[in-house]
């Protein structure tokens, strides 16, 4: 698929998460909306077509563009590396800093202190995968289809700690100052825009695309009214 | 676009998907019992409890019947820690399965005690036996066999329910197939081993329930 | 940007009972087609098709309905068209719906006396006129109650959809939920809705099976 | 073999109405009928008798193949039932047959149950489908019940009806299989005396009864059975003041004691 | 009310088996026992008879309290049913029933429910129960079927072990619901046998049955019964040769004339 075949068709379908606030929600009125959802529209403009949004999930976002379900993932992906073998990425549009965070009674320093311990995560997240792979024998990490989810067993009581990028963090503790605290980090995470492997004709065009909006500063001023602040310096700078 | 199934990532983690079908077994097989005792001790109130206990149980029936099992488990998960219950989400998943079969069990299982002739119980006090005696020793097992194939097929029922328990991060066989999904992206090929799974479980487990009934229940019926 | 539960919350729910009801509608009236071929070929004299049937039916009666979504939902794909959410519950509720529905109304049929059959035989009714004139209208009679049964059984299926991505009364509730983080108030107004829409065909399906066990009795 | 179908036609123009030529049937492992050979000429009256589960049932039930025979040939006027599907449907339209059940279809009133068959087999319009019914109706003297529906009727007008819609496809031959068994003693007579005018009027019958006051009336010939046989065939005179056979003896014996 | 056990129990050595005052008796609104007055002496054999719907299964069932009355008293070797649940779970160790329908436990063997209630009621050893069962399994004539199931029996000997079953409590009373009239004719009679070798050793039996021969034979006294009422009382020759009450001739008319 090309960007002329795009815009041949006049309309894009992009996938975005709708449970994943604030980059992506249901507004108000029942709409797509959030962070992702803007940029979706920033790039559905730039290519000059009609956009159409596509709510997908985190377990099946991937599936989705593989099955040409939506041509670009504008969806919160976190980079990784299995990912890329799977997906192409685009230099990243939003980055986020992914801690182990839980109930302040709960005495977490390294890794190791995870042993025996319950730890929420949404399944197939970056906050799954790196958890996964640093947790010593004996952590019980419970997957949940969303963040979302994972949130909702903290806020309930359900499990102690939780896998959570900075801005899930912001929000917790909005709803429920004092009640819980940041353990450690666990890795830097920048989101990419995704597209089927081999596109690279489209990628390009992508990359071209978020080069010139971080210029602009129109994707800063998104962030900003979303997130709460500037876009991350290492998102800016690019990996 | 030319799609080539592979299923070779799905059989690299078959353990994973062995355990998580032990989970399935257990969930159902312990939804099985505890909703059966619940079902029994329902049908029991609703024939011959107080006012106010049958109707709680009336209302107990009609809840679970008319709300998806989808709804329930969320509400059992998310909901009740905020009363102060707190389980983990293979308890609270048996606990919404047992929940769940006992409204079931108990319409069957009362139909069951009803299809047992008076005469049976008449015949049980002319001997002198006490009301809980006639209940175990002569209502129970012939109401058991009337109503055993219902019984058996809401279990099995039960057990392809309790697929749904993945989404409060119990770990049963779904959820061992959505992990290894969202690792290796082949979700059609897991998600056909893994239907293939249940309706190996499925047909397991009627295979078991008719040896238990050829075993059981092995007296003649009158002509 | 967690919100409180309020005005908008509360009907952005009741207004997902629509996509609850168009699914449901969707799947039984698919279901009823489906479901009236299956038990007919149930019922048909040439094996291979009862067979057929049968193996259809102890497919989708043994295995998770929703193993069913996830599989139409990721191999409508494979097989060419791209999917949506929307297609993808309709064509599983579908097939799920013609097994159970065609499975009950076999037995609907087998309950119609035997002699009912010889007699249209014996007076040269063929095949077509024997089925349409005779043997369906008498069975649908007996069908009426089991299957409002399983039409309650059907909406609450529906609420698996959430699970593909399907926005229905489940997933926006999940959604409302995942933005106000009260999940007593919204899974129970979930509950309620539900319920709702529920009860009432529980209540009939119970009402015409007693009248139609007292019909019998007589 | 269905080379013989034009060959029996044409053959013989006074043919038998049926024949039947080594028919043997078995219910899986049961022998049902052992070897049958039988002629029943047009116009004839034959009374079928003999102990339960002699196969009696069997052996008409087999006349419109309600019943499928494992060996033997059976020709209904002349035309090979056992060559074909095709055959059975057409002699299907030309055997009516009255049920012990009665078998009305409940969910018809009693002149929609007379005009479907003719309507849907034979083509015929609604209106003289209607008319052919009322005529019929009248003959088994119902004619004023047209428009109730069976459940709404006693037994014997229940099977008179019955007797109408199987004359309403204009048929050659008859079938009765214990007609009057499911009646309460008081209308047995209404039935039997409509089986008699039929009778009368020269219509083919087989009718299997234990009525032997019918029998004596209008059977040409009584045929007895035993265990999937046919034992003894006689007139009726004959067959109720000096039966051959022991176990003929043993049964008239038994039903004269009842 | 309780004070009246000690009392009548020491009163009278020789008191009454059975002993009714009084006793009225509803189905909600209907009153299907009016004012009975009766006593049964130790050893005795009641039959009693009436038209359907008389009131005799009513009756005998108040004996073990099958059903509750309303007013009046009962007293059964002594001891007031009426007086509350502790006398009659007492009384129904004592009293031994057999119904129309047998009411066998169909999933358990004969010898299985022969030894179900004195094992559960009395306690006795497993061991006891059944050698106590086999006992009376050979009185009543059927040793040979002590292990099959109900299922497996003809109605004559499910009656006869419904017959052993009771005795198994070793009673000192039997009563009896029409206990032959679910039976084919010809097992009535090994079942009344096995009765009457039961009246001959002494037994107190209250019978309701239709059984004139049996009647005459082993009853010590009558009791006919119409509309809830005792209407007449008499020892079975006087009671057949010369009945006082016009209902009662009514009656036994009717009986003798089917
Ligand atoms: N569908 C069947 N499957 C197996 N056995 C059958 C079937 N129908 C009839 N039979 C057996 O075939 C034998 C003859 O049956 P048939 O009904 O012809 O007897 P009948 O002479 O009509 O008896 P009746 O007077 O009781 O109607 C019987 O022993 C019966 O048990
Ligand atoms: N459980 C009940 N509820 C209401 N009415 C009852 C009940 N049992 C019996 N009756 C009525 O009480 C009357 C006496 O009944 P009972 O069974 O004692 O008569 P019976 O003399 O034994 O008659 P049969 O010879 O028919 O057994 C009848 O009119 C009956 O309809
Ligand atoms: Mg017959
Ligand atoms: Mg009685």
């Amino acid at each position: 698929q090309t960007v002329d075949e795009i815009k041949q068709r006049g309309s894009v379908n992009i996938g975005l998460l709708v449970d994943f606030p604030p980059f992506g929600i249901i507004n108000e009125q029942g709409q797509p909306d959030g962070y992702d959802a803007d940029v979706a529209k920033l790039l559905a403009e730039d290519f000059g077509v009609t956009l159409n949004l596509v709510p997908v999930t985190g377990p099946n976002r991937i599936p989705y563009l593989l099955s040409n379900q939506v041509d670009i993932l504008v969806a919160s992906l976190g980079v990784t590396p299995e990912r890329a073998e799977q997906v192409d990425f685009s230099e990243p549009y939003a980055g986020i800093e992914i801690f182990v965070f839980g109930d302040t009674g709960t005495e977490v320093a390294e890794a190791a202190d995870l042993a025996g311990k319950n730890v929420g995560v949404a399944r197939a997240s970056t906050q799954d995968t790196s958890i996964t792979e640093i947790a010593p024998e004996g952590t019980n990490i419970q997957r949940f289809d969303d963040d979302a989810s994972a949130v909702q067993a903290l806020l309930s009581g359900q499990v102690p700690l939780m896998g959570a990028s900075n801005v899930v963090i912001s929000q917790i503790e909005a709803a429920a100052p004092g009640r819980f605290d940041t353990k450690f980090s666990l890795r830097r995470q920048s989101q990419g825009i995704a597209t089927r492997p081999g596109q690279t004709e489209l990628m390009e065009a992508i990359n071209d695309f978020l080069a010139r909006k971080k210029e602009s500063g129109e994707l800063n001023a998104l962030h900003e009214q979303w997130v709460g602040g500037p876009l991350p310096e290492f998102v800016v700078e690019g990996e | 676009m030319g799609y080539q199934l592979n299923f070779a990532p799905v059989f690299r983690n078959f353990d994973q998907l062995l355990a998580g079908a032990l989970v399935t077994i257990q969930l159902s097989f312990g939804a099985m019992v505890l909703g059966t005792i619940v079902a029994i001790a329902c049908a029991i109130g609703k024939t011959a409890g107080p006012r106010p206990l049958r109707w709680l149980i009336d209302a107990y029936i009609e809840i679970i019947r008319n709300t998806p099992f989808l709804i329930q488990i969320f509400f059992i998960f998310f909901a009740l820690p905020a009363l102060g219950i707190r389980l983990s989400p293979n308890v609270a998943a048996l606990t919404a399965l047992t929940v769940n079969v006992g409204a079931y069990a108990t319409e069957i299982i009362r139909a069951g005690i009803e299809s047992i002739n008076r005469g049976q119980v008449e015949a049980g006090y002319a001997l002198g036996l006490k009301r809980w005696q006639i209940f175990r020793y002569i209502i129970i097992k012939p109401a058991l066999r009337t109503i055993y194939p219902a019984l058996t097929s809401q279990f099995i029922y039960l057990m392809l329910t309790s697929s749904v328990v993945s989404v409060i991060s119990a770990t049963d066989l779904a959820a061992a197939g959505n992990n290894i999904q969202s690792q290796t992206f082949a979700a059609f090929e897991v998600y056909l081993v893994i239907t293939g799974m249940y309706l190996v479980l499925a047909l397991g487990f009627s295979a078991l329930f008719s040896a238990v009934q050829r075993y059981a229940f092995n007296y003649p019926l009158a002509r | 940007m967690i919100r409180p539960f309020g005005i908008n919350e509360f009907w952005f729910i009741v207004m997902a009972v629509q996509w609850t009801l168009a699914l449901s509608a969707v799947a039984f009236a698919g279901g009823a087609l489906g479901g009236l071929a299956v038990a007919l070929a149930r019922v048909s004299p040439i094996a291979p098709l009862r067979y057929a049937a049968l193996g259809f039916i102890r497919l989708f009666q043994g295995t998770p309905l929703l193993m069913q979504l996830f599989l139409v939902f990721f191999g409508l794909n494979i097989f060419g068209s791209g999917i949506n959410p929307w297609l993808a519950a309709a064509i599983a509720l579908t097939l799920h719906a013609s097994a159970f529905l065609g499975e009950i109304w076999r037995g609907c049929i087998e309950a119609v006396p035997r002699g009912q059959t010889e007699a249209a035989w014996a007076l040269g009714l063929r095949y077509y006129d024997r089925m349409k004139s005779i043997v369906l209208p008498q069975a649908a009679k007996i069908a009426v109650a089991p299957t409002v049964g399983f039409l309650v059984q059907l909406i609450k299926g529906t609420s698996l959809a959430s699970i593909i991505g399907f926005v229905e009364l489940t997933r926006a509730g999940q959604i409302i939920n995942n933005a106000t983080f009260d999940p007593f108030t919204v899974f129970g107004l979930v509950a309620v809705l539900y319920f709702i829409l529920c009860w009432p065909l529980s209540i009939l399906a119970r009402r015409m099976e007693t009248r139609f066990a007292v019909a019998t009795r007589r | 073999m269905s080379v013989t179908n034009a060959t029996d036609r044409a053959a013989d123009a006074g043919m038998p109405a049926v024949r039947m030529e080594g028919v043997d049937k078995w219910y899986s492992t049961f022998h049902a009928l052992k070897n049958i050979d039988l002629e029943v000429a047009r116009g004839e009256k034959i009374v079928v008798c003999g102990p339960s589960g002699s196969g009696k049932s069997t052996l008409i039930r087999c006349v419109n193949q309600l019943e499928e025979v494992q060996k033997g040939r059976i020709f209904v006027e002349g035309i090979e039932l056992t060559a074909g599907p095709k055959n059975v449907e057409q002699i299907r339209r030309d055997v009516g047959m009255v049920f012990q059940q009665f078998n009305l279809f409940p969910h018809m009133t009693v002149l929609e149950n007379c005009t479907l068959a003719p309507m849907r087999v034979r083509g015929v319009s609604k209106a003289e489908a209607e008319e052919t019914a009322r005529k019929f109706l009248t003959r088994v003297r119902i004619p004023e019940q047209a428009d109730k529906y069976p459940a709404q009727l006693s037994g014997g007008q229940q099977q008179r009806v019955a007797i109408a819609r199987a004359l309403c496809m204009n048929p050659k031959i008859m079938l009765f299989d214990e007609p009057t068994s499911a009646l309460d003693p008081e209308m047995v007579k209404e039935v039997l005396d409509t089986m008699i005018d039929l009778a009368t009027e020269g219509m083919t019958m087989m009718v299997v009864t234990h009525e032997m006051g019918f029998a004596r009336k209008v059977a040409d010939r009584v045929i007895f059975m035993d265990q999937g046989e046919i034992v003894e065939v006689a007139e009726p005179e004959e067959f109720f003041s000096n039966p051959k056979q022991e176990r003929t003896r043993t049964f008239l014996g038994q039903i004269s004691h009842a």
